[in-house]
């Protein structure tokens, strides 16, 4: 496509978001329900979220970069980059946000059917069904692979029972895709990545509180979950081969974890030295030695935020490249809130004052830890840059 | 004086830490009040148990009723109280207040201390105006009036304030905000006119207040020590805070180790105890040497303390820098070892972390401090 | 501009690696030159070939008879000279001193650059006075004298100084040591009366002056730019060699964390090739994570620079910053991996060590850098 | 012993040394040459230092809490201390400096037969032998018992062959104490700690320079050296058992890493904020805020140091605690380096001038660089720790 084509693809882009995007949909997302999930129990907070999800629906742009076939828009690369640039200029809100968009849809495309795309993937892009992940186990986490939870063969179907750990929004998803084990002789190539109605008789969930506070985590039992091999012609119950679910999880991690050293990095590897000054007032001198320090190493970081995203377009990136950036970038973080509780003294202490919008500060420095552990530990992180890029040995 | 316990002392930190393991334990007390939402923060039936145990009262002057013993006994009490993150107006009240009054006259002395040393009230201190602590500077006023005096001003991060029967604050009675003299320190009964608290729950689920002083009069002899003299006082006061929440620090890292260590024995990940990895292992035995250099500066400190050392300021302002250090990489490592779970409310290592940040803060934290042993250093 | 090399760039950078890699070889130019006690501290032969590589000149403008090339180019060469740790006055001819005479006036342009080009001569730059970088102070005097200039006053740390056939000299015009204005720069030939070097040997094994100029007469047409107005062009010149020191200190970097994995990869202890211990492993890991990010900012700075962007002031500083925290990071790590070798002169990690700590002083260190971040950002 | 005959040993001490220790041997130690080594070539700098030798030799003095019997003045504990305490007061130099006293000593007070007692630590007390160390080879730094040096058996005596690296004055020292193995077939039970004339023939020796420059270590070759088994009725030439010498080799680790840790404790805990801004002028505010954080870590070691001295002497201290004490300080005294070339700048980067003393401040810095390695490795320190403090599994 040539410049010219994208071009009036940017100001065809504007016109349409001027004329479909609400004023209230161009401001910053304060609380919970100002992100809408869809799903079958959706519902929206205000007429301008309804009419804004469903403008961006009929167009395709919930998932602008889908082929028109599933629900998308079937952007190229290049015009998806200029919706980006567009909304982002306006501040536009996401329309619809969901794990089916995240992570089962990126799997679908790769590795799906026909039968499953034309069925799942519309459905997550018209916001109908939302879905949730079921990875870890309490006793495999960065040792996915361990997990336990088995569906025992029945012919048509598998009776489901094991539990699974931090599901996001387990309690308000309609379908789960989870990582099952199914031949318990075979480590790696005995589970299977299924598909299933978490309405199903036998699945329950439990919320978890985490030190921060509330969480969308959720603990997920399955108690003799009956999951269909098949939801008719050509949609089998799972993704890929049955027992071979391993290579759809490893796809889906590695997207994962492109995703997240991608992600925020406005916020994440901005200078913070300026700012917590002037929202604070006098800085202890040791402590601005140590914001310097880190303003030099998040500004670096930023500069290599920059360069990954620039070689991953280019495909110059080497494939392990995102486990570094991060490592890197979450451990970076929770430095930041570190610096930021410092810095913000007693009055970040506060835990439910108005003040502090309800202990904003140390609920966030809370959340941050959680970084280096979910989408793969420091440490398994590390374990993969020592193997993969640097070919230590045994690594 | 050879830096461990001797007899006295290790019989003294057994009867603490069999005390504070059991009824002062993280169930019993932080979790149950917390869960509650209590607003005191803390249970006023361990303070009367700490009573019976000679605790509240240690630091009092024989003299004055109390068990006269030093520095180094307070911090082995409070090392256990850090352990087990017991909530407790221990460190503001028997080491803060108490160090105050030591220095007060017979009558403020006669006023305050037996119902201390009983278990029956609670006291606290008001240093901080602002975010940050910064002792150096005190803009609260009092003004002659009467025969007495006419507070006005803030204070903040007033720990256990608004549960507190007498506030000891330290204000300005001449000169300007930064000036050393013209400080006074007073002894502020709860029911005083004037006084307000906006009391908020921290992350450590204690409580502390924003205190407002619309004009609080105040009699003369609410004086602590002598009117304009009151920065030795403040001084002194400030030290012992500083060793003894450095002690609690101390216990707070050791507490968490220890159950980061035992979680590295059990948990197991790839078909080993996680204990096995030598990354863990070589991490878990550098905060164990950190936690352990901690451990005997904060000794150093209150040993020097207790003789009246001119060194124990500066050792002071070492303890807590390190301390503050070594908690947090102590509680950071922790959470981090114990993986998602370490997340979870349900366990306890986010505690730590969370008691640990608001210990930092205290009295200032370790930046304040590192500044301070350079500035006394001479550079 | 995307934050990789162009397909010119990729050909530059293959052609200076092999170059490097060949001719200015650890073996071929600094231990050999070392081993020899040479005085010059780097090989004329050597720099003759730069001249043939094109690379003296890929700075000065095309209209001057340079390359016109920008600061990703010259530091596409600095890394490659940092991997091989090769002795060379590039970065204070060619880059430093070049970037000083883009704004001098023709006639300076047509005494200097013309021999720069050719590899003929090698110029250096003094900007230090005193111990550490400051150039927000210069008190070295220039006064006016006749048609000229009387220079008087001390110079440290010219590296090459002696063997430099001119030397770039920051000296005062006017106003007081902290001004900002009243600088000027001059072109201050080697056979000046009354300059004089004490040329010492660094840890690293190249040479530095000490320089004192009593009463040195200099003509009008010394004056690099306007006098007065120095400030500017000193500032080009430091920015320019502060992204090109960066650079050479990535390639440091890189070559000490390339030799360490190598040998991870080799030696053997306790029956396992010592890169299977995943403490050693996850060492690894970080330093190349740190490794790549520091690369990245430096080649971010040059961009930025090249552009003439308002931020390459601060991005050179937070590229000298991060770079010198993770150079290093890199030696010390690379010494403690290859144990008691790599304590020995025999092996090259050790040279890397010396190289760095040269590098990391030459136009302000990690702490002066970071200071200058947090000015810069209104901190 | 009461407190007033220590009192009473400290005068008489007093007086001895006001009569026997020369002025000059009251100054610091400047050159190597200031140290006094003993042995068959050793000659003395000048007459104070011959002096203050014989002196103590006489008394005993050299060596003054071993046995009279064996040359020293059979000291008690106690009296040792006051006897260090009134030479540190006078800073009355080491009158004899050895290896033999500070690691075969104390192998063979605890491990040798009478016969080797009286003769090798008679002369080592008297100065007459001096003594280097044969542990670490090329392939065997940290995995000690790895060493390939072998002594093959021929009745009577060996033919040791191999190479030893980091013999200190190897290239000076009279005699040798050598881990040589003597079992292929087992690896700790198969070592042994031999005794040999480094004058025997195929023994040579050759200096390493290291990256600070000259050293005293030296690479030492054994070219089919015989080696007796026996020098007398009594006085076999090992330490222990043949083939146990492993068992020695550890004990003296132990105790070299406790000294190690306990040694030199003054100057390398000492703040040093201060001294630097005092000799280098105005320190850039965010190094100050390194040197305040520097200060805040080493003044806490010094505490740490009194508590373990004041521990060791009653038997409080973990078993294990030097190699903690190993690790923290010699990390430590590195991180102190570092900072004494940056706040000396580019003054401090001079390797040959006068006026750092021929690169005093670079070649002291590097050469603490060996400070981690050196004794066991920081890495082996965190192993240990882990094995025998923390009790972690498989460590």
């Amino acid at each position: 496509m040539s410049d010219s084509d994208l071009e009036a693809f940017r100001a065809e882009t504007r016109a349409w978001l001027d004329a479909h995007c609400p004023p209230e949909m161009r401001e910053p997302v304060r609380d919970e329900d100002d992100i809408y999930w869809g799903g079958r129990n959706a519902s929206f907070k205000n007429d301008a979220q309804k009419a804004w999800f469903e403008a961006c629906r009929d167009k395709g742009y919930t998932v602008p970069a889908w082929p028109k076939d599933y629900g998308g828009a079937g952007l190229t690369p290049a015009q998806a980059k200029v919706l980006r640039e567009e909304m982002s200029r306006i501040g536009a809100r996401p329309p619809l946000s969901s794990f089916g968009i995240w992570m089962l849809g990126p799997a679908l495309l790769h590795f799906g059917t026909e039968g499953q795309k034309q069925r799942f993937l519309n459905e997550i892009a018209r916001g109908e069904i939302r879905w949730c992940q079921g990875y870890s186990e309490p006793g495999s986490g960065s040792d996915l692979v361990s997990l336990q939870t088995f569906g025992e063969d029945k012919g048509d179907h598998w009776v489901v029972n094991g539990q699974k750990i931090w599901t996001s929004y387990a309690d308000k998803a309609d379908w789960i895709f989870c990582l099952v084990r199914t031949d318990k002789a075979n480590k790696y190539q005995g589970i299977t990545f299924m598909l299933y109605d978490m309405a199903s008789e036998g699945v329950s969930t439990k919320p978890i509180l985490l030190i921060s506070g509330n969480s969308p985590f959720c603990e997920t039992f399955f108690d003799d979950v009956s999951v269909p091999k098949s939801y008719g012609e050509d949609v089998p119950a799972y993704v890929g081969e049955v027992n071979r679910g391993w290579d759809v999880a490893k796809y889906l991690l590695g997207h994962e974890r492109e995703m997240i050293s991608g992600a925020d990095g406005g916020d994440r590897t901005s200078a913070i030295g300026a700012a917590l000054t002037r929202a604070n007032g006098e800085i202890d001198p040791v402590l601005r030695a140590e914001l310097a320090q880190f303003d030099v190493d998040a500004l670096a970081y930023s500069a290599m935020g920059e360069k990954f995203l620039d070689e991953i377009k280019v495909g110059k990136a080497h494939p392990a490249q995102p486990n570094m950036m991060k490592y890197a970038g979450t451990e970076l973080n929770k430095r930041r809130h570190e610096l930021i509780m410092a810095a913000g003294g007693s009055h970040a202490l506060e835990w439910e004052s108005e003040d502090t919008g309800g202990g904003k500060p140390s609920r966030n420095w809370l959340r941050t830890k959680a970084n280096s552990i979910e989408g793969g530990t420091s440490e398994v992180m590390l374990n993969v840059i020592s193997k993969r890029i640097l070919d230590l040995p045994g690594a | 004086m050879p830096l461990y316990y001797d007899d006295d002392q290790t019989m003294l930190a057994e009867t603490a830490s069999q005390f504070m393991g059991e009824e002062g334990s993280i169930k019993n007390q932080l979790r149950h009040w917390r869960d509650r939402n209590c607003k005191d923060g803390f249970g006023h039936g361990l303070w009367k148990q700490f009573a019976e145990m000679g605790f509240t009262g240690m630091l009092v002057d024989e003299d004055d009723g109390g068990l006269g013993m030093g520095q180094v006994e307070a911090n082995i009490v409070l090392e256990e109280i850090g352990r087990n993150l017991t909530p407790s107006p221990f460190l503001s009240s028997s080491v803060l207040a108490a160090t105050a009054l030591k220095h007060g006259s017979n009558d403020v002395k006669g006023r305050w201390l037996p119902d201390l040393i009983a278990g029956e009230m609670v006291y606290a201190v008001a240093v901080d105006e602002g975010r940050k602590h910064r002792p150096e500077r005190i803009a609260c006023k009092a003004e002659r009036s009467g025969n007495g005096f006419r507070l006005s001003g803030k204070k903040d991060f007033v720990v256990y304030g608004a549960s507190s029967e007498m506030i000891v604050v330290a204000a300005r009675t001449s000169g300007s905000d930064s000036d050393t003299d013209g400080v006074t320190l007073f002894a502020v009964p709860q029911d005083a006119a004037g006084m307000s608290h906006d009391s908020v729950r921290l992350v450590d689920s204690s409580m502390a207040s924003h205190i407002t002083f619309d004009g609080v009069e105040l009699d003369g002899d609410a004086v602590i020590g002598e009117v304009d003299g009151g920065r030795d006082v403040l001084n002194a006061m400030l030290m012992a805070g500083r060793v003894g929440s450095a002690a609690e620090g101390v216990g707070v890292a050791r507490g968490a180790m220890d159950m980061t260590v035992d979680y590295l024995k059990q948990r197991k990940q790839f078909g080993k105890v996680i204990g096995e990895f030598q990354a863990l292992q070589h991490r878990a035995s550098h905060l164990y040497s950190e936690v352990e250099i901690a451990r005997a500066v904060t000794i150093k400190a209150a040993q020097l303390l207790d003789a009246g050392s001119e060194k124990a300021d500066l050792m002071a302002s070492v303890a807590k820098a390190k301390v503050a250090k070594v908690a947090g990489l102590a509680v950071r490592e922790g959470v981090q070892m114990h993986g998602g779970i370490g997340m979870t409310d349900e366990y306890d290592i986010g505690l730590y972390m969370k008691r640990d940040r608001a210990l930092q803060e205290f009295l200032g934290d370790q930046y304040y401090h590192a500044g301070r042993v350079a500035e006394l250093s001479g550079y």
